[in-house]
């Protein structure tokens, strides 16, 4: 796994070099969507990571007194019904949100790779039965199996992840051994093997690498998802235990007062919207530059 | 000579997955600590049960045999149709599900047309009109649809009609009416993904070689495009239905909630957070079975769709 | 509301939202039927208080023998009078002339029958502990007099009966069939499960002609959807609309908004057995963090009385002015807090997700304790797991509530308190424990009230039990609970009842 | 120029350009292309690729999209193409022009049986403007059952026209139930459902295997003959156009070098850059000589242009030729006109002694012939490579049911064959695409294991690539068809280069060396080591793959289809890099190809396949001068010939059976102009006549 994740790193870098001085980075940056995604991610990062500094207030800390305030200088976004500062919440839940985000997806993409992986490139039963465990975990709704598992496990953040992990692989899966499989019949693979390649170097060096790409794609979208996901599960109730300033959860308690406090429940949702919005352009945006089978930027002139 | 084979082959990974899928759902709620005889016993009579009701109840749901035991028995009932009974009331659980599958049914139904009926002519125009203001819009709706948390969007729904304009009913099942603002809410989404789906496939068909083809024998753009590129611009997209299915299940756990509607989704999440086992049990599996033959069918679909796929060969 | 499938493919083919909009307007057709919005699901099959696919709650179909009054006492209803002929003897008088739904009498021989089959018998054996009668212990005297043998002395028997599920029906009744046969002021006519039952006019009510001609209870789980269901119109009447709605509701001249306190209270409990809240310092010293003023008036939005005891006074045994009372004062907090074992742990606090404003208060008391340097951790738990942890005595404290939905409310104080309550029973006997058991002379003064036939002596003991319960601050008492039903200004004629359940709605009236 | 008035031919395109917009600024894709077809006429049109000789044809017809024409006019029938309307461009595609594409598995919608492909042409052509999407879609109360029955039966006569046999049976075929061959011929039916004045086919046999080449350009000179239409034939091969065309127009870079008379064109050649291209013709060079090259690559048509493009690769260029004008002369008496600037580059002279480089004296190329270095075809040595009755053979039959119920049906892709390799010697395998040459090849490297049979490699019994020992793996070194596919896109040229040695385990250093000894080896510069694939032309990424090939000091090299997708100048190239490294290494090669022509310019020895069975082995010379098979004579005769009006043989009548149900006794008697009956009877032994090898009943020696 960890050489797995080496290669990924090394197959970034040397992708990120081949990127750095071919026409792809400028075709991304031709694209102003992709730009405004780009745009939105690393403004929201940075208000993950600075957010706790920069945060006017505690986000837990209640001003009963100043209760369901609209928006002011001192309140940027209102207070909610507890008097707490929306502002300071959101930029709590920033971090909160990507963090789960991060953590989920990269879970997610490991297993998914390993096991997409193992699977295009052993073949026979393991691929059979990898499969068939891939079919059964998509078979499940995510959202209803993250439901049972963080039902069973109790409501809290951590076991929301370990839900959506567990849910999320399988596309990683598919779309490793996807590409795997394609890659595996082209005709360096079987070079390779004649020149006597070992079948982990094969993998490692050979397959990885050509199926990165999509990975990338597809774990950037994922990002979105799963921060819609966590979302969702904090709506029903699973998610982040009060006072946690996590999106879904005030987008749920804020629903009570869309009429009165309109800041409330909009706040988190346009956060959250945005948040996933922005990933969702990023991802696009990867995928012309990262995804070979995508190649929207050249037109074939003959 | 084509098919036998490949439906014997399919039905048999479907039913392994099927199966799988119950083991899986059984390993879970086993490893759930509590005894539910006794968390059940004590919801349902607002008190502490007693010892002797812990037995009868235990007894009752053959919860005293080991785990193992249990599944098997559990599976040659479900063999003989009997998913089992609500451990709440003596109803048979076949008999909850099938009150509810109707209204999940309608809702699934209603949202994908809201999604097809959005999405494929919003796709298509994108396509055909590729880097034009009307792609900009339709791909950033397309792109803010998916971003949209579908529970915001139902209050934000429900303020605007219901509230405002005071059209459309705010919830309930039943009529028309009551299901308009639920399949808006699960059809955007699903409305979004179609769209962006048709679109690539869209813009990769309107390269392939056969639509000059078309044109070259004069047709006119329209049937060009609705007939010779949509038609195998929808192959992939059958197969992102078919699988969209389960983000359908998933948002109908959350509109069918909020929309106070009975459904497989509410009846799903009640029986998780009330430890009906029974009903987790059963709900899991119908949804799979749903699922899977869903898939299957998408699969056959193919075949229509597409004549190169043969059923017999490989469809990944 | 008759929006058929068929109407379905109508608007789909028509495209219109027009002919969908005319659905959501078709209860004015009928301006003596009313709907009104439930906090729980009527049709819940899951729930003990089911029946035949309906809960006896609410909808006014089935009937008790005995019914309460306003201030929690028991009142004739299909009986006319009881007497206890010795201490586990009573012997109920039926009201003559009281036709059942299917036109004949209600007799003594219905009355055995309900109770030996439906209730001893089908609701299974919880009950015999709860009304202390077992199987065979219900003799028809006469036509229209029945004897009731108690297993023990139990002077609350009539007001415990004064409930909607001891409710009398006729043998030909049966649910499984969903065939509900009943005495009362309407009759079932239509279930839709997860959605609503509708109830019609009985015309032959023993107690007068009932104005409305069909009602409708729909099931309205969340609050906000409750509360736009009013607004928009669907519904004529809910209880208890959301809070953060109250302000503008109680301002609209299209709604009517009133308020009635009930039997409920809402405290924080506290596990008195486990470290370091089994420290009396630290428990006094939570009560000094709270200001019940303050959160009756900000997030309950006024709905609720500030409360001292974990008992609401609207139970006759409750005195409110006997109780030591902690007010808001954090340095005496701080002070309990140095004087307590407590170092700091995190406490851990479960509240069911299911209480409406659960989330709230518990945040609010987390905060607060928070002041005073109590760390506590909120769980936010589904009942089912929130039973769970407090079967096994797992944590510290625990928003919840007492209440009763009939006149004999003296279970609270034994389960709650007594060792060998419910609450206490498992743990005290496995670990010699419990969790809210003072033990000892509380004990004795819960049994002394529970057998007491004077209901001063009974008043005594239970508020001298209260007194050191307490002063040994087992909880930190919120509020006593409120329950407000929101109403269509032109709606008219509902009693509001201290057990919310027993509303009437048999003079409910639409003006012009 | 042509001075024609804009209205005499059938198509006048004057001074075409036509550009398209990408990301990183226009590519001029034609650059001033005039070309006119006249009523009746075949015109070629030839270039390599990226000429732009298919935007051209696609101007034509408007569908240059997502090009676009910046300056210059198209006439069609007197019709202003570049100002037409919708509706006169669908007019003029329904009626005047229609148009074949290149490649058949691509131009045939998957989603249609053919007969509603053909159909649909013919309605559209009957009824231009009333277009109704749903009477197309076949909306019942729209589209009337009747007369698209009719229309069927319409598209059943013009099946048959284009010679597909039981049009009836496959009427309602899918395009991929139908071979190559015959989808090229649906593709030509739907073009002439519309009875069109031009046709114009954009490669329509590039794709096809020679003898059904040859079946399709009948087919056009045919129509061509009888109803008079007029055919723009856009082609890379000389051969084609020698076959069938009146007059030739030659492009390069997208500008018209040179048009003329066919036979003007073939034989007395003025522009270098025609001249270069027929001498670099492998079948204008003698049998193993060194070929002549043209140095340098196709310019990036991005950016300005001075003067003429050819002249960076043109060694006659003068100064004027690189910043002038370059002027279009015209030859006179019908003979054509030159675009060339170097009037002593103009000298008609014998396309022989041309302009193009021969590097090398032809005699090291000669040398090789007859008796290679290794020894050649001599038996006195042991063979590097022995098959001994190797078979391969696919079960069709994958689930359970058809296991159970026993259903036998094996596709044979490889039937017993015997075949041996000696050091040094090129040992060609020929045959129609699928007919298991490439399966053959897979045995040998070890990607494949025999059914039935043995693989020998230096006398020992080998098995799968993962079954072999270093050491074994390291004597047999393999370059694919696809220079793109086989080489990592992500690893750079070093790495690839130096992958087999460091599974070998050399160090660095060591790898470092060998790997720019390779390079130069194939004529790589040094700085290629850093490039990734795609930085590269596919002649340097083959080249690439040959030095990976080598890397280990290989006794044989197994060459599938090493040249096919390359152009013919740097085809020629590569065959001379092939070369010198077989004299210097003393390697022997297995050279697959489906190109005869290559075939017989590199091989020692000749091996013809059909249908998985060898039908013909012997030394290159006896089997191209005198074929001993009866297939093998076919496949030689369908070769278009570069003669012009040489003959073309008769062309192979029929389709090739599947391999699944190959027919009983010998696999090619349907097809055999000389079939007896015996020949179904039973299948014949392989015999020898003098040096050759052949399976035939009637052949006598």
């Amino acid at each position: 796994m960890i050489a797995a994740l080496d290669t990924i790193v090394t197959g970034l870098r040397r992708r990120y070099r081949a990127v750095r001085t071919s026409r792809a980075l400028a075709a991304f940056f031709a694209n102003p969507l992709n730009v405004a995604g780009l745009a939105i991610v690393v403004t929201l990062s940075i208000a993950a990571v600075l957010g706790p500094v920069a945060a006017p207030y505690d986000p837990a800390s209640q001003d009963l007194a100043n209760r369901l305030q609209p928006p002011t200088l001192a309140h940027p976004m209102g207070t909610d019904q507890l008097g707490r500062d929306v502002f300071s919440r959101l930029l709590y839940g920033a971090r909160l949100s990507f963090g789960i985000a991060v953590a989920v997806t990269a879970i997610r993409l490991v297993l998914g790779t390993a096991i997409g992986l193992l699977a295009g490139y052993a073949g026979g039963w393991v691929d059979e039965f990898l499969m068939r465990l891939v079919d059964i975990q998509l078979a499940f709704p995510g959202l209803v199996l993250a439901l049972v598992v963080a039902g069973i496990l109790g409501p809290s953040l951590r076991n929301v992840m370990l839900a959506l992990a567990v849910v999320g692989w399988a596309s990683y899966a598919r779309l490793v051994r996807g590409s795997v499989l394609s890659t595996k019949e082209r005709e360096f693979v079987k070079a390779a093997r004649l020149m006597g390649v070992s079948r982990i170097r094969i993998a490692v060096r050979h397959l990885l690498p050509n199926v990165v790409g999509p990975v990338i794609v597809l774990a950037t979208m994922n990002l979105g998802t799963v921060i819609l996901g966590t979302a969702g599960l904090s709506f029903i109730g699973l998610g982040a235990q009060p006072p946690t300033p996590e999106w879904g959860t005030m987008l749920s308690a804020g629903r009570h007062h869309l009429r009165g406090a309109w800041w409330l429940a909009n706040a988190p949702g346009a956060a959250i919207m945005l948040t996933v919005f922005g990933f969702n352009l990023l991802g696009d945006g990867l995928r012309d530059v990262l995804d070979p089978n995508h190649d929207t930027t050249l037109e074939k002139p003959t | 000579m084509i098919g036998y084979d490949y439906l014997a082959s399919r039905l048999a990974t479907s039913l392994a997955v099927t199966f799988g899928v119950s083991v899986v759902t059984y390993g879970l709620i086993f490893l759930t600590p509590g005894d539910p005889a006794e968390i059940i016993l004590s919801q349902q009579l607002d008190r502490q049960p007693s010892a002797a009701e812990i037995e009868a109840f235990r007894a009752e749901h053959g919860l005293n045999d080991p785990v193992p035991v249990q599944y098997l028995n559990w599976l040659t009932d479900v063999f003989r149709g009997d998913l089992g009974t609500s451990y709440y009331s003596d109803m048979p659980v076949s008999t909850l599900i099938i009150e509810v599958v109707p209204f999940t049914l309608e809702l699934a139904l209603a949202a994908m047309l809201v999604a097809l009926v959005i999405s494929i002519p919003a796709g298509v125009v994108s396509a055909v009109n590729r880097g034009s203001p009307i792609d900009h819009a339709s791909q950033l709706g397309a792109l803010l649809g998916v971003s949209m948390p579908n529970f915001w969007l139902a209050y934000l729904l429900i303020l605007l009609f219901p509230l405002t304009l005071g059209v459309l009913p705010v919830a309930g099942a039943g009529s028309v009416g009551h299901l308009v603002l639920p399949a808006i809410t699960l059809g955007s989404g699903m409305a979004a993904v179609v769209t962006r789906l048709v679109r690539s496939s869209m813009l990769e068909v309107l390269d392939e070689a056969y639509v000059d083809t078309a044109r070259a024998k004069g047709l006119r753009e329209r049937i060009v495009v609705y007939k010779h590129a949509l038609r195998n611009a929808l192959v992939p997209v059958v197969t992102i239905l078919g699988l969209q299915l389960g983000t359908l299940l998933n948002g109908a756990v959350v509109v069918e909630i909020i929309f106070q509607r009975p459904g497989l989704g509410s009846l799903l999440v009640d029986a998780v957070f009330e430890r009906n086992y029974p009903v987790v049990q059963a709900v899991t599996l119908v949804t799979a079975i749903v699922f899977v033959a869903t898939n299957l069918l998408v699969d056959l679909t193919y075949r229509y769709l597409d004549p190169r796929v043969q059923l017999g060969g490989e469809t990944a | 509301m008759d929006c058929s499938r068929r109407r379905l493919l109508a608007g789909v083919a028509g495209g219109g939202l027009a002919s969908l909009a005319g659905c959501a307007g078709d209860r004015a057709a009928d301006e003596t039927a009313f709907t009104i919005g439930l906090a729980s699901d009527p049709t819940d099959t899951s729930r003990y208080d089911n029946w035949g696919g309906m809960a006896p709650y609410w909808t006014r179909v089935i009937e008790p023998l005995v019914w309460g009054t306003d201030d929690m006492q028991p009142k004739p209803w299909l009986a006319t009078d009881w007497t206890a002929t010795d201490d586990t003897t009573w012997v109920f008088d039926l009201r003559k002339g009281v036709p059942f739904h299917n036109g004949e009498e209600l007799t003594a021989d219905d009355v055995v029958h309900t109770f030996e089959e439906n209730i001893l018998t089908e609701r299974g054996d919880f009950v015999y502990g709860w009304l202390h009668l077992e199987p065979g212990s219900v003799t028809k005297i006469d036509d229209y007099t029945v004897e009731f043998e108690t297993t023990d002395p139990f002077p609350g028997f009539p007001g415990t009966i004064a409930h909607n599920m001891i409710d009398i029906q006729h043998p030909d009744a049966d649910r499984r069939a969903g065939k509900i046969i009943g005495t009362g002021p309407f009759t079932l006519e239509e279930v839709r499960r997860g959605q609503h039952i509708r109830v019609e006019r009985f015309a032959d009510y023993w107690g007068g002609d009932p104005t409305p001609t069909a009602l409708t209870f729909r099931a309205a789980e969340d609050e906000t959807t409750r509360t736009d269901l009013l607004e928009s119109g669907e519904v004529d009447l809910i209880y208890n609309p959301s809070k953060g709605r109250l302000p503008a509701l109680r301002e609209s001249d299209d709604v009517r908004v009133d308020a009635q306190q009930s039997a409920g209270a809402i405290s924080a409990w506290i596990n008195i057995h486990r470290e370091p809240t089994d420290d009396v310092d630290l428990r006094r010293a939570l009560n000094h963090a709270i200001s019940q003023e303050e959160l009756v008036r900000t997030v309950l939005e006024g709905v609720g009385e500030p409360a001292r005891g974990p008992i609401s006074p609207v139970i006759d045994w409750v005195d409110e002015d006997e109780l030591p009372t902690y007010e808001r004062d954090q340095d005496a907090a701080r002070e309990f807090v140095d004087r307590s074992a407590y170092d700091g742990e995190e406490l851990t606090c479960l509240v069911s997700a299911d209480m409406d404003d659960g989330r709230t208060i518990s945040q609010v008391l987390e905060s607060q304790f928070d002041e005073i340097g109590v760390d506590v951790a909120i769980e936010l738990l589904e009942n089912a797991s929130v039973k769970d942890r407090t079967d096994r005595g797992e944590f510290h404290l625990q928003v919840g509530s007492t209440g009763s939905n009939s006149p004999g409310a003296d279970y609270i104080m034994w389960e709650n308190f007594h060792t060998m309550g419910v609450d206490n029973k498992d743990l005290y006997e496995a670990e010699g424990t419990g969790l809210y058991n003072l033990g000892g002379e509380v004990d004795d003064l819960i049994e002394t009230g529970y057998q007491s036939y004077d209901p001063a002596a009974k008043r005594d003991a239970y508020v001298e039990a209260q007194r050191r319960i307490m002063d040994a601050a087992v909880v930190v008492p919120l509020f006593y609970q409120e329950y407000v039903v929101a109403a269509d200004a032109a709606v008219e004629g509902l009693e509001l009842h201290p057990i919310e359940r027993f509303a009437e709605w048999r003079d409910l009236t639409r003006t012009a | 120029m042509t001075a024609q008035p804009p209205n005499s031919a059938l198509l006048s395109v004057e001074n075409l350009h036509t550009r398209f917009r990408t990301s990183e600024g226009p590519v001029h894709a034609v650059e001033g292309v005039s070309v006119t077809v006249d009523e009746g006429e075949i015109v070629g049109l030839v270039g390599e690729s990226g000429s732009g000789k298919s935007v051209t044809a696609r101007s034509i017809v408007g569908l240059q999209d997502p090009g676009e024409i910046v300056r210059g006019s198209i006439h069609l029938d007197g019709v202003a193409v570049t100002d037409a309307t919708d509706r006169q461009l669908r007019r003029l595609r329904g009626d005047t022009v229609s148009m074949v594409f290149q490649d058949p598995t691509e131009t045939l919608n998957p989603v249609f049986d053919i007969g509603e492909q053909i159909a649909e042409s013919l309605k559209v052509h009957d009824q231009l403007d009333s277009q109704s999407l749903l009477e197309y879609l076949h909306v019942p109360p729209f589209s009337s059952r009747s007369e698209w029955r009719e229309y069927r039966e319409r598209a059943i006569e013009l099946m048959a026209q284009v010679g597909i046999a039981n049009p009836e049976d496959r009427v309602d075929a899918y395009p991929h139930e139908l071979s190559g061959g015959l989808r090229q011929r649906a593709g030509m039916a739907i073009a002439l459902a519309s009875d069109p004045d031009l046709l114009i086919a954009d490669e329509p046999t590039t794709a096809l295997d020679v003898t059904t080449q040859a079946q399709l350009l009948e087919r056009l000179r045919r129509r061509n003959a009888q109803r008079g239409t007029a055919i723009l034939l856009i082609t890379h091969d000389l051969g084609v156009v020698a076959d069938i065309c009146d007059r030739v127009v030659v492009m390069y870079a997208g500008e018209v070098m040179e048009t003329g008379p066919t036979d003007r064109i073939l034989e007395a050649p003025r522009h270098p850059y025609t001249k270069a291209l027929l001498e670099c013709l492998p079948q204008r060079v003698d049998r193993g000589s060194r070929l002549p090259t043209i140095e340098g690559s196709v310019p990036e048509p991005t950016g300005d242009r001075t003067g003429c493009s050819f002249a960076p690769r043109c060694d006659r260029a003068t100064d004027a030729c690189r910043d002038g004008e370059i002027p279009t002369v015209d030859l006179g008496d019908a003979r054509g006109t030159v675009t060339c600037g170097e009037s002593s580059a103009l000298e008609s002279h014998a396309a022989r002694s041309g302009t193009a480089t021969s590097d090398g004296a032809p005699e090291s190329g000669s040398a090789t012939t007859g008796s290679a270095p290794g020894g050649g075809p001599d038996r006195s040595t042991a063979p590097l490579v022995e098959l001994e009755g190797v078979s391969r053979r696919y079960s069709l039959a994958n689930g359970p049911i058809e296991r159970l119920l026993g259903t036998d049906d094996t596709l044979r892709a490889v039937d017993d064959v015997d075949l041996e390799i000696r050091a040094g010697e090129t040992l060609a395998l020929v045959g129609e695409s699928g007919c298991g040459k490439s399966t053959l090849a897979s045995l040998l490297t070890g990607l494949e294991t025999p059914t039935t049979g043995t693989v020998r490699i230096d006398g020992t019994p080998v098995g799968t690539a993962a079954d072999r020992d270093a050491e074994t793996l390291a004597d047999v070194g393999v370059v694919f068809q696809d220079p793109r596919s086989s080489l990592n896109p992500r690893l750079t040229v070093e790495r690839a280069i130096g992958e087999p040695l460091r599974s070998n385990g050399w160090d660095r250093s060591r790898r470092r060396e060998r790997v720019q000894e390779l390079l130069e080896r194939v004529g790589l510069a040094d700085r290629h080591a850093t490039s990734y694939p795609h930085e590269l032309s596919g002649g340097q990424v083959q080249r690439v793959a040959i030095a990976r090939a080598i890397a280990l000091d290989p006794s044989v090299v197994v060459l599938d289809e090493p040249v096919s997708a390359l152009d013919a100048s740097v085809q020629s190239r590569l065959l001379n890099v092939l070369a010198d490294l077989q004299a210097d290494l003393d390697l022997a090669y297995l050279f697959i190809s489906h190109d005869l022509t290559v075939v017989e310019h590199i091989a020692d020895r000749v091996a013809v396949m059909y249908l998985g069975e060898l039908m013909e082995v012997g030394p290159a010379d006896r089997v191209f001068d005198c074929p001993t098979h009866p297939y093998t004579r076919a496949l030689l005769e369908a070769i278009p010939s570069l003669d012009p009006g040489g003959s073309t043989g008769t062309s192979l009548e029929g389709d090739r059976p599947s391999p699944v149900d190959p027919p009983g006794g010998c696999v090619f008697r349907n097809r055999c102009p000389m079939a007896e009956p015996k020949c179904a009877e039973t299948d014949p032994d392989q015999r020898q006549f003098g040096p050759v090898r052949a399976k035939c009943h009637i052949v006598r020696e």
